[in-house]
């Protein structure tokens, strides 16, 4: 599925494509299931072909079952074998959370460490696409809050392509969310073949104000950062990739650099995940700021169809740019 | 092997008759207009059409009273048109205008209107079961003699949802009538991928409950059944499922490339179309001319047109908005 | 159920039943359901002996359903009836968040306005009796990160008693969390019988450090601060009530007096609501910050049964003072 | 009306007769010991005793394979017993000392046991079944002949999580063993005001599932039907419902005022009781005497008192574990 004219140019969907085919092709005991992963090729096409290449016992396609099939797949992988659930979107998340919260997070503490539940479930997330308030919800943050499990959230190619192998290799449950407004970006794959899934990137360094984010909103940072270069604004832009646990240190380090920071998260702004990152930077960077952190999250209101109020609702290039030169005035 | 096409006498007088043919007409033509202006980018987001189940939504609304509750999924526009509401204002809301029926913020998935008591639109698969059961149960306290009907899939039936509310509904005898609209497929799953029992019947049976099972290809049938079910419904014998086989003759949604079943299935299922074998009946039996049927089109074909005049001469909810009716203003207390 | 040797002397367990049957009592249209309470008496005996005073009808004992009853409180309220549903503990209420959540919070809105969901759902939380991770978890905060509902933590024998009619005057959602750890715990009931929902209260007043906490941990920062004024040190306590929507003027009128805050929080650290209160501080108080703000939350470990390391895991006096210290000493 | 007292032959040589019996004897001496302890502030959290219940765990739980893998809930300390986890590590469990088996972390409701395949202990009503499934599904995939055990209470099967994994388990024909333990209420609520049809192989057969109803109060009973159920799903037959029909003569747990049920209604249960029933028939068939009987219960009390011993003995998990084991250790991958 690469793309021939330019072989490292890969599309965000193609990259967890590459890399789903190639855990099933390494490992026996890998298998995905989820509604719709075989015949209908996946709801966003990631699992296309697959069910081809490595049949219906290892790409199952389930009812609409996700207490259910969330929960088998816990029982799975304490079985020996190492499946992948795909939970169709973070809004059908809801279903299946008791399983999550309540039996795969607690298994390997409250036993005592004898089992551990090496399950990933990967799930599309976030709006941006007027699917409406029930299709657009922007859970992982929330996930985040959760013990004994870990939280990633891809956005970029490399780590598309990647961090699926980092999260089967996890001896615990690894939750992946891949942001439905990326699965057509494209990128250049770089050769090196792995990523880590404990540490928070710079994807662009800069020295005057730290925009912290992750999953959909990072390219909106990237493009924010990029028109305030024009402006002799530098932007850095930290990618957390891994909500949970959190890189403390990166933040804390692009703080530092920078002494003042934006934090970009589609979440709802209450309780969203930048309100813990605001709490780290109070703990632990507190003297360095120049300024009270601001924040850039998505409106509190179940998002709406209609294409201006969605884009309304949501953190966009403009609002980060907003926030970035209140935020120096501020300092000054 | 499906069933041949519905034929036999049409028991209506020919007004009755007509309205069934015409609103399954104007469910038809408003789609298929709907999938173009997606082409164009005027309606977004997903868009799911019910072309082919016609049948099913006319001949069991038209069963229904005025003051009875309705819930159904995001499948709906057929619901909430042959329920009442304008066409316009269903092509607005669809176009994410200010003049829908949800201002814009619903769209396609999420008709709501509380004049018809349609109480929406739930594109959570199953999440409208648990709620038309309390609004069934809230009639049964308030001793109304008011029914719901609650529509959903085939796909909805293996959801926890369905299993919960089938019971709490026959052991509570509450007055809802569940409608599934069994077309075969939930998305790309068919049905034997989905249920070890595909005998929906059977299942709901298992709970104690009622059950019919009808050609949902023929609005006759479909009429005949749900006039049965609702009035056993509303004369307090509890709640009853009726399944409706049906099919959907489009895609599931404006994204499926339909790998998983066969042209040469839709095209036999095609046959069996709801609205050509219905007008063909009434043709037959002479409560319908070929001029009438095309006259009856061509009206149709114009409230498709103003329709969408309505809704491109729409407007915007306004930014100021944004975080209106988030919760519902003080004193806006129902 | 008043204690009769001093009429005004009740117990929170019995100031939310008298609200309870006050309720049932005013208005028809009230009704509880839930799992055992009516036969059982109610699981921790709030809805004792209602049953009898007002029959099966409105005191409706549910099946193992959490998922459908939610989801007919919805129903029930937008069909003109004001249930209230009790789910028997945060714990369960994982299985029926898709509803809260996904149909709940989002009706008044995505309707455009036409229709409201008054539904008030009652549900116990927290730790503290040794009943292990599974039955331990406090996801109050969590909820509070929802649009288009309310939620509430009474502390106080005041709130216990007349939230809940302030609950059913809400035309929207409202989630009411009573602690688990409270029941049993007696005082005063003021003479005044109503209370508002939107403000949080100063319990102590006090000028060195303000201590803002909610629910369960209340008593704990009141021990706290008792045990400081011994040693000089002023605090105070703002207890938050509502945890949605946040009273932020008052967190930042605390914190405009006192220079100094910790937040407690029986949610786990990494994203609970004491995130979100710092947030708040750092986006609308910073400047009058003389430290960062701390906070003492539970422990991100799944609850153990093991007293002692339940204890340990969970917020306490003893705790809130040495966190209360090491932040004047910080700030000299 | 119950039916009457278990009678007749017993078709067990007097060894395995005996074992039945005494596991019988210590699973109820160990729980009133831990109801005492209970009272002595020794056991705290939830307590739910299995007293009246000691025919199912015991006639089933022998029916098993080493190998199967066993699921249960938080009225567990029976199964983790018979299944061979020493009773002194349940106490010590109960204790929440270190030398339990989930170190005291998890108490009454989480025992689990990685060398019996015992995956525990969720307090979650219904939460264990689809675990189960998935276990199966392991096992199915890697062609093991090991099956799955289990079980849950009547409550359970009014969860949608019930109605989900009975279906999946059907139609991916898992090998599970569904063991409902029927005691007739979920803590306050009969089985008649929980199901509208409260005939649960009537339920489970609505899945297309093998079903087998037997009497829960007789450990004859239960172990022929289990042994018959076991081999069945092992065959590859895919997955079997088997109902005990039985009664908890205690409280729900140590909450419990017991409002919602008879006196009468208890002691008449009790005249079925699992334990004297059976030695009666041994006596009777001369496989026991009264005084083998006295030193046989000797024998468990002694065990017993040992037990406590040692979880009196035991020792705390250091503080400074406190955040061990909430994530697997590298390397520590299975
Ligand atoms: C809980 C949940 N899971 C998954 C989806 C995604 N989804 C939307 S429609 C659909 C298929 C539903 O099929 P069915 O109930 O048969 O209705 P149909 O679309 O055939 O009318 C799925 C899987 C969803 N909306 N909700
Ligand atoms: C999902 C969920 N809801 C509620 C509870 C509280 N609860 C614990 S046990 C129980 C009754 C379960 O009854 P049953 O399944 O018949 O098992 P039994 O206790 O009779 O053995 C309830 C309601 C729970 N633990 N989990
Ligand atoms: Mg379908
Ligand atoms: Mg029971």
């Amino acid at each position: 599925m690469i793309d021939n004219t330019n072989k490292k140019r890969i599309s965000y969907r193609d990259a967890l494509h590459d890399g789903l085919r190639e855990a099933l092709q390494q490992d026996p005991r890998v298998f995905l299931l989820g509604e719709d992963v075989g015949r209908y090729g996946g709801t966003y096409a990631v699992s296309k072909n697959l069910l081809d290449e490595f049949g219906p016992e290892r790409i199952r396609d389930t009812p609409l079952s996700e207490l259910a099939f969330v929960g088998m797949g816990i029982g799975a992988a304490l079985g020996g074998m190492r499946p992948i659930v795909e939970v169709m979107t973070v809004n059908f998340s809801l279903l299946a959370l008791d399983q999550i919260i309540n039996t795969a997070a607690i298994y390997h503490h409250m036993s005592g460490g004898q089992f551990s539940v090496p399950l990933v479930i990967r799930m599309s997330t976030g709006a941006g696409r007027q699917v409406a308030a029930q299709h657009s919800n922007s859970f992982e943050g929330w996930f985040a809050h959760i013990p004994g499990i870990k939280i990633l959230a891809p956005a970029t190619i490399d780590d598309a392509r990647h961090m699926l192998a980092a999260a089967l290799a996890d001896p615990d449950p690894v939750l992946l969310f891949e942001h439905a407004a990326l699965y057509n970006m494209e990128g250049e794959l770089p050769a090196d073949g792995s990523v880590d899934i404990k540490s928070a990137k710079v994807r662009r360094a800069g020295t005057d104000v730290a925009l912290i984010t992750y999953g959909g909103s990072l390219p909106k940072a990237l493009q924010a950062a990029e028109a305030l270069a024009q402006e002799n604004i530098s932007a850095e832009v930290l990618d957390l990739r891994v909500l949970r646990p959190l890189d403390t240190g990166a933040i804390v380090a692009s703080v530092r650099k920078c002494h003042r920071a934006v934090v970009i998260d589609e979440g709802w702004r209450s309780g969203s995940l930048s309100a813990e990152v605001m709490a780290r930077i109070m703990e632990q960077a507190f003297f360095d700021l120049d300024a009270p952190v601001a924040r850039v999250c998505a409106e509190e209101v179940p998002i709406p169809y209609a294409r201006h109020l969605e884009e309304a609702a949501l953190p966009q290039p403009e609002k980060i740019i907003t926030a970035v030169k209140a935020l120096l005035g501020e300092s000054a | 092997m499906i069933a041949p096409p519905p034929s036999g006498p049409v028991p209506y007088a020919r007004d009755f008759a007509r309205q069934l043919l015409t609103d399954m007409l104007r469910i038809r033509r408003m789609e298929e207009k709907s999938a173009e202006l997606y082409g164009a980018g005027k309606i977004r987001g997903f868009l799911h059409l019910y072309i082919g189940e016609e049948a099913v939504a006319v001949g069991a609304l038209h069963a229904l009273q005025a003051e009875d509750n309705l819930v159904t999924t995001y499948r709906e526009h057929a619901h909430a048109l042959v329920r009442g509401m304008p066409m316009d204002v269903i092509m607005a809301e669809m176009y994410g205008k200010r003049e829908g029926c949800s201002l814009g913020r619903g769209g396609s998935m999420h008709l709501f209107d509380k004049r018809t008591r349609l109480f929406g639109g739930n594109a959570i698969v199953a999440g409208g079961l648990p709620v038309a059961a309390g609004l069934a149960l809230a009639d049964k306290m308030q001793k109304t003699d008011r029914i719901t009907a609650c529509f959903f899939g085939d796909g909805a039936v293996a959801e926890g949802a369905f299993h919960e509310t089938m019971n709490l509904a026959a052991l509570w005898q509450l007055p809802v009538l569940f409608c599934c609209e069994n077309n075969r497929y939930a998305m790309g799953t068919a049905l034997e991928r989905s249920e070890s029992q595909t005998d929906l019947c059977a299942k709901a049976a298992s709970y104690k409950m009622p059950t019919i099972k009808t050609d949902g290809m023929d609005v006759v049938a479909v009429h005949e059944a749900t006039r049965e079910a609702q009035a056993q419904v509303r004369s307090g014998a509890g709640p009853l499922f009726i399944e409706y086989q049906t099919y959907r003759f489009r895609a599931h949604s404006m994204f499926d490339a339909e790998l998983y079943r066969s042209k040469a299935e839709v095209e036999e299922w095609k046959t069996r179309g709801p609205i050509h074998t219905f007008s063909a009946r009434l043709k037959q039996e002479g409560k319908l001319s070929e001029e009438e049927f095309l006259a009856l089109d061509a009206e149709v074909n114009a409230e498709v047109a103003a329709a969408v005049t309505f809704a491109e001469a729409g407007t915007w909810e306004p930014l100021e908005h944004m975080l209106a009716d988030v919760y519902t203003p003080a004193g806006g207390q129902l």
